[in-house]
């Protein structure tokens, strides 16, 4: 806000004007809220000598300026952040119906478990006799995992899905090494995430997209087509990313293993199927699992999470080292596979995110986990069904936990596009579904309400999205007109980078950018 | 069981009335009878929320904790810094703990404006202009630095210091074979990277600094061999660091990595940590990883937006700068917070305070009999020993931790042995007598 | 949000319409996010026999129906209250520059130390034994508070202000008694807070009011024609409510004291003087402290605080009891005191706001208390200087920690009206002052803005105030705009008074509540 | 010092020049010299915030706690429940914790939607149809009720079973001397009120249900002994015991009061907790306290505000229904959320389940010889014991201690001694059994 009188903006790390309770405001950034001589930080006293920096570090390395951070009391700290938290959204304030990213509810239960501080507090480099208790927690999840997913052995060390994967095509690659093999290629369905073939490439691979037949699952001729001594294998999420399942898996699964490619399962999905099958017995060979996803590590405005990955007996023997075991004597130590891949992190993983998906596992429990995916079934179907009509449903048939819709014919009618339906929704109180994706599927909505959201709540949405429908075009895209900004100019974003707040031009927003950094103090 | 499933039993028997089923089972009729799991998966049935929390309590307590139980002074790369109050009460809200990436902007100001905050401050920390939104951590952010500068030279050849630490070389070395890079190491002498040994063209030249046993190594030295070979120089930085030292920015880094656990995130076994990245303006278009970028609304309000999207996987697929998807973004906040704690003072003052320690504490520990230094050059904030008679590392850890210490991380083989030991900010003079009291028990 | 086909309004747990990021809905209730046979709750594994409640509860007592509190999952239990934090004003948001209420930000080491298992988990019938470091805290913390107030000792058990101001007056009566006069007037000045004439009526005294003069103090020369044999005492707090200090106030407690009557310090100001002055040295025989306004025990949306009560040694043998005690060994224990008045909590008052409080004496030590003084005094005294001139200052003179502003200008000129000011001030960004308090001035705007606010929160909370005072009336009585809810109806809240939920007639707000008990599940 | 004033020095001189001050000091003239403090406070400069923590958990270690020292099997108005995580996590949220009381409703429907649905809860447990938005405790809020009752009946005796909480009962006997009320108690007879010991007009007449030895007092007669006397009943309630007993108000009380600690507040050495407070609707001008009523906004939005104000000291001064102001609410939204979390099925479980471990307890602890009970009326979660060989109640727990319980409460004289013992839906059969075998040892 600017003075009308001064024409200066008054930066004030105690004013709310950008919490959305209270208005629509710019929130300062902690530069400009920051005052040369303040600090919030206070430290143990010691009673060590106090040796200056010049007694300490030699003079060639020492720095001649100190590295300017920002100068700001704990209060304004606090209130900055704090009203930060209010213009963000977050599954804790409603649906966040985003497929394929499964936004459920996470237990509270999980954030207790994973600040305790005997997990929390433990070195990762402290030797097996101080910290059982992990290596006791890290064997049992390992178990489960491979329990839920029919795999014989697991790494937890990958700390994201994407490196999961990159993770399982290292022990594809070993593995045909190992026996001898030079392959080229991996195969992966159109309709895929482009974390897989991002993945493909890092692995030394080269894509081979296979395309979707009608009915939105792969086109079997087509992989038998392109299966062949350069195939190293296969990537699939099954559901696949239109929420179906891939019903041919089977004949997939034989047709890739007669030319001696492996198969790997994208367990992005794996929250559809908890209980009701499992990838090993489709005849996976690696399967990565999104515990974010799946077993509710809160995905904390875009990670951490963790993607271990489980495989088939043969290939157990190149999973990452060191992996915690159980000794014969019920204690636990690390040990690494004979012919170990090597290291995938640092450590040993995610931890804390570990721990936190082992509680949510042991507060479910086999029947909770099978319960979890039929709700997130039964929701999304039950969606489908009530959308039916409503938006193109381009692949109408049984889906899993998300499904596929879409806005061409709205588009068509009254141009309203996916994106313009995802702006709209906002205003309607619910996060938007993943829009434009999978890229087969033109003005794609991909919704998955999950499991935790009740059939209230998807009435409610089910209502939002048929008011939008039935709006005009210009309504939807003037949204949204409630959020704290408007629709945002990412074109502009892109042109002219502004990657930190010390690259912004000195006139950046054509406004009053200019003045913010001088302290307001000044002007007493 | 699923305590977090809403539905009644009314409500599903409703539900599947209007999808024209009479069972949940039937929801599943895609899914090949012969790949049905029969008996359900085999796993305890689910725990009520106090059975699960005495379960999670017994594994913590079973651990021998930091902070309870033993004082700390093991470090490698993930250190015992102080954590203040306000990072656990905000970064920890529920905003940023359950929202997902920042896809809807209009929404996700809250995120986007704090990772714009916490690019600003890499920036300023490492000396360069353009910072990414989060890494996993440092070893995979080396791999990533490591990607770029072969992509940026198109020269496979990677030269890494045996400074960098041995876990990082190791993951750097495990991916390496997906992408067919070479990677040569370079020895150290007297603690650090011997760079006359250097020769030929190169792609990449990774160095840490300070190094993995503690020592400042000479970057003026590795931007001069990184020039004569053709590579970009790769520095793996210790952010603490940057309250003392001259950025590797200033020495003309290209690319700079780091491991920022030290700032605002516990031990936790190792994770989740968060990777540091940061690089010069050229090579902005193979940064991995995400990057947030200001810009306007409609009414021309200021704004934040992901930026530059057309790197990444979702866009790009296959050519793509990274696969990095999900990254670390809540401890990305926890270390803009901590940062923000510390402010321009507080950063100098946590790595002076560090530096004493380390100071104090070597000299304890030379002091004692038959205890050695494995290098002599300048240390911050840890430093390597040698033992008496051959002792192993892993011996005096042991012993050690009887006394109610974390003695440090052995070293292995390649470093000839001995011991590496940091002493943060936290550690008082009371803590550094009795650890070096203790150790001259244990190593006689 | 009521759907437009079938008129039926929707009521989910997972729609975020009412969260002001989103938009600006009513929130439901729980009762109306309520579905028959939902729940939450899990229970401790006990292994104990399932007696039913029927061997449990003989058949009379036991009732015959379940009492109805909520069937809600934890997902909507989670979203529906977080949303409502959304709706929720606080100093982690902006300034609150409530006057007389001290709301300064509450450092988060003072949470983590109230919330440590050591002392949280700790009964409080547990003996001595058990209890040595609760008991520690206590008497160290009686000591801080004698020597902060100069007093000779202190009851930490009054569990608020008034609880304490009640407690001193029970003190007052028993110490009358026991020199066996019979009292039966309290003096107040006119300016007082509420809860000291209401104190007095539950002391059993009568409340005698003595005016403030022209420069806002007591009127000593009325104050002494209303001194005589029958006052027990006077209550005063100083700097009183006008944040001005009472300067005659070593005459005034020599005149009080000649007639024998006892002087009250309300301590709710005390952030003023810490450090500077202290009431036992200005005369008081009895102090209340709200450790909840001067250390930082969050206000907590109204409590709960805590109402130390501090006196001069003849009246420490009344204190009520048990007191902690340090033992001559140095452990500690209980002790009533000889003439105790007696318990004045069920137990032995708020400890775990204590030990906030504590926590913040320790982080602030001395010098750090004068500081906060010093700077509370600053704020208010430079906002003083800044809005004179926009704003009537009815006693323009050296103030203390807060100062009392007027509307009454605005008022005549332009119809603004000190609410009007206040609630203009939300859609500023920031929490209004107090109105209308003290009750001596007209168009009162009673503004503290605590120490812990910056110059520059000061800046913009003069601009914002400069703004408002320049405003249109009309502007200012539709303020506010930019709130979840606009101005609230407060005369029919009172006149049809709806006290709970099942209390609403069945078209209470006039549109759709009658809907909303019905479980929406009952439409699909 | 003072970490928590944000002024620099630069920032002091500025402010102090624009009010035409030189100095700190000159600020504070109007304090006469002879009462400054000279030397400032006689207190220990300011720590730092891990110096607090360290000096915080020294004290916190000094105790002996429940959980992780001790079982719990004491009560007497302080009880062991389960609080789950999501209270903490979210009636904690900041917006909460850092809130004023809800002056100006348009910022503050967070605080007040809540109290509202609290006052629902309260007023559906009691059975009663007024409540208000919290009290300090059980002993004041008995008080509370007292002066209600004589202000309706104009009687100022005032009748107090000896079945309440005796040191409630202490609470409003102190505070009977400003109000001049005349405080008689009503002895027991096997641990129930005599009722046929009641004669005469009263004012009110005070129960607790179940009563302080856990016993389930008669309220049909309890209510007819309150209309022979003219005298309001004034029933103090357990709430847990709502899960499974018809509601006080069922039996036509005319003021419900309680003690909401058991629902997520810790044990907290005793404090803050939470006085329930419901009424008839005839006595709501007498009520004391806030009040949250439902109405709308100018644009027709259902919106809460605090309402009947003129009840209240700040308007009504000294003919206000009570002097209280700052109230309990952070407890009350507590309070809220954990009976939201309970909901109305998990009420009554876990008011089975306290009366199932109560019942086991009872019969372990009865079967040990020379252990005798107090009282023969039924109990739910609490019930009193005698001692063997004249052995004191704090005798055992001092014993009992040293095992890992905490034993119960030692009973007073007016009780003949013995032990108050609780046994919450927390006490498992394996606690209870170690429990009964050590209290075997102890009194042997
Ligand atoms: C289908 C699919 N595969 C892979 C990934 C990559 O997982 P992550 O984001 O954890 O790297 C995702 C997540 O976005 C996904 O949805
Ligand atoms: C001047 C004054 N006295 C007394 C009180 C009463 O204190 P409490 O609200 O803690 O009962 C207050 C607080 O509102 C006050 O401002």
């Amino acid at each position: 806000m600017t003075d009308p009188t001064t024409g200066v903006k008054t930066v004030s790390g105690g004013r709310a004007s950008s919490a959305p309770l209270m208005g629509r405001d710019e929130e300062p950034t902690l530069f400009e809220l920051s005052v040369t001589g303040r600090t919030a930080a206070s430290f143990r006293t010691s009673g060590l000598p106090e040796w200056s920096a010049e007694e300490l570090v030699p003079a060639d390395h020492l720095q001649t300026e100190p590295t300017p951070v920002a100068e700001i009391s704990e209060r304004d700290l606090v209130a900055h952040f704090t009203r930060l938290t209010h213009r963000q959204y977050s599954v804790d304030l409603g649906a966040y119906p985003l497929g394929s990213c499964t936004m459920k509810y996470n237990p509270k239960l999980c954030d207790e478990a994973a600040s305790l501080a005997g997990l929390a507090n433990i070195h990762p480099a402290a030797p097996p006799s101080l910290t059982q208790g992990w290596l006791e927690l890290l064997v049992e999840l390992e178990d489960i995992l491979c329990s839920i997913t029919g795999m014989k052995a697991a790494t937890l060390q990958p700390p994201a899905g994407a490196a999961g994967e990159l993770t399982g095509l290292l022990l594809m690659r070993a593995w045909h090494a190992a026996q001898g093999r030079q392959r080229t290629k991996v195969i992966i369905p159109d309709s895929a995430h482009g974390t897989n073939p991002a993945s493909v490439t890092l692995g030394g691979y080269q894509t081979v997209t296979v395309p979707s037949d009608e009915r939105g699952l792969v086109d079997v001729a087509a992989l038998r087509e392109r299966l062949d001594d350069d195939v190293a294998g296969i990537m699939l999420t099954n559901p696949n990313t239109l929420g179906l399942f891939e019903e041919d898996i089977v004949e997939i699964a034989g047709a890739v293993h007669e030319v001696g490619g492996l198969l790997y399962y994208d367990g992005a999905n794996l929250n559809a199927i908890l209980g009701i099958t499992r990838p090993g017995d489709m005849g996976f060979d690696i399967v990565h699992m999104n515990l974010h996803k799946t077993f509710a590590v809160p995905h904390g405005g875009g990670g951490p999470g963790a993607g271990p990955v489980a495989v088939s007996p043969r290939l157990a023997e190149y999973l990452p080292g060191p992996m915690p075991i159980r000794h014969d004597d019920g204690t636990y130590g690390w040990m690494t596979p004979a012919r170990s891949i090597g290291r995938v992190h640092g450590w040993h993983g995610n931890g804390l995110a570990l721990a936190r998906a082992y509680s949510y596992i042991l507060a479910n429990g086999g029947d909770g986990l099978k319960r979890v995916a039929e709700a997130a079934v039964l929701n999304a179907t039950w969606l489908r069904h009530r959308l039916r009509g409503t938006y193109d449903i381009p692949y109408d048939r049984p889906n899993m936990h998300e499904f596929v819709a879409a806005a061409t014919n709205l588009k068509k009618a009254k141009g309203i596009k996916a994106l313009d339906v995802a702006k709209r929704l906002l205003e309607e109180g619910f996060h938007a579904p993943t829009v434009y994706f999978p890229l087969i599927v033109d003005e794609a909505l991909m919704i998955e309400p999950t499991e935790t959201e009740s059939p209230q709540t998807l009435v409610a949405l089910a209502e939002a999205l048929e008011r939008i429908a039935a709006d005009t075009g210009e309504s939807a895209k003037a949204a949204p007109r409630t959020s704290p900004v408007g629709r945002v100019d990412e074109a502009r974003a892109a042109r002219q980078l502004i990657p930190t707040f010390d690259a912004r031009p000195v006139t950046s927003t054509g406004d009053e950018a200019a003045d913010t950094m001088e302290s307001p103090a000044a002007r007493f | 069981m699923g305590h977090f499933v809403p539905h009644t039993d009314a409500e599903i028997a409703e539900m599947l009335a209007f999808v024209g089923l009479s069972s949940l089972d039937e929801l599943f009729e895609a899914v090949p009878a012969a790949l049905r799991l029969a008996g359900g998966l085999d796993l305890a049935p689910g725990l009520s929320e106090p059975d699960v929390a005495v379960e999670m309590e017994r594994l913590a307590d079973a651990n021998v904790a930091v902070g309870r139980d033993l004082v700390c002074f093991a470090g490698g790369g993930a250190y015992d810094h102080e954590i203040p109050s306000v990072v656990r009460r905000v970064a920890y809200r529920s905003e940023y703990v359950t929202a997902y990436t920042p896809y809807q902007p209009e929404v996700s100001q809250g995120v986007l404006q704090t990772l714009f905050e916490y690019q600003t401050l890499i920036a300023r920390l490492t000396g360069l202009p353009i910072a990414n939104a989060s890494l996993y951590d440092g070893a995979t952010a080396c791999v990533e630095a490591v990607n770029l500068a072969v992509a940026a030279t198109g020269n496979q050849r990677v030269l890494v210091s045996r400074g960098v630490n041995p876990q990082w070389r190791e993951v750097v070395r495990t991916y390496a074979v997906g992408t067919g890079h070479e990677i040569e190491e370079i020895a150290l002498e007297d603690g650090l990277t011997a760079w006359s040994s250097v020769s030929g063209s190169a792609g990449a030249v990774l160095v840490q600094y300070p190094n993995y046993l503690g020592c400042l190594e000479d970057l003026a030295e590795a931007r001069r061999v990184a020039d004569a070979t053709g590579a970009l120089l790769l520095v793996a930085f210790d952010p603490v660091a940057a309250g003392l030292v001259r950025s590797p920015g200033s020495y003309g880094a290209d690319v700079v990595v780091g491991e920022g656990q030290p700032f605002g995130t516990p031990l936790g076994f190792g994770g989740p940590y968060l990777g540091l990245f940061a690089c010069k303006q050229e090579h902005v278009r193979r940064l991995p990883g995400r990057l947030v970028g200001e810009t306007v609304d409609t009414e021309g309000r200021r704004a934040y937006v992901t930026t530059l999207r057309t790197r990444e996987q979702d866009i790009r697929r296959e050519k793509a700068s990274s696969n990095v998807c999900t990254n670390q973004t809540l401890i990305a906040v926890c270390c803009t917070i901590q940062l923000a704690w510390l402010g321009t003072a507080g950063l100098r003052e946590m790595a002076l305070r560090c530096a004493r320690a380390t100071r104090y504490t070597r000299e304890a520990v030379l002091a004692i009999d038959g205890v050695g230094p494995l290098a002599s050059a300048p240390v911050l904030r840890e430093f390597a020993i040698s033992l008496p008679n051959g002792m192993s590392g892993e011996t005096v850890v042991e012993r050690m931790a009887d006394e109610g210490f974390l003695a440090g991380i052995p070293l292995g083989a390649e470093y000839g042995g001995g011991l590496l030991i940091a002493a943060t900010e936290r550690r008082t003079r009371t803590e550094i007598d009795a650890y070096a009291a203790a150790l001259e028990k244990v190593v006689r």
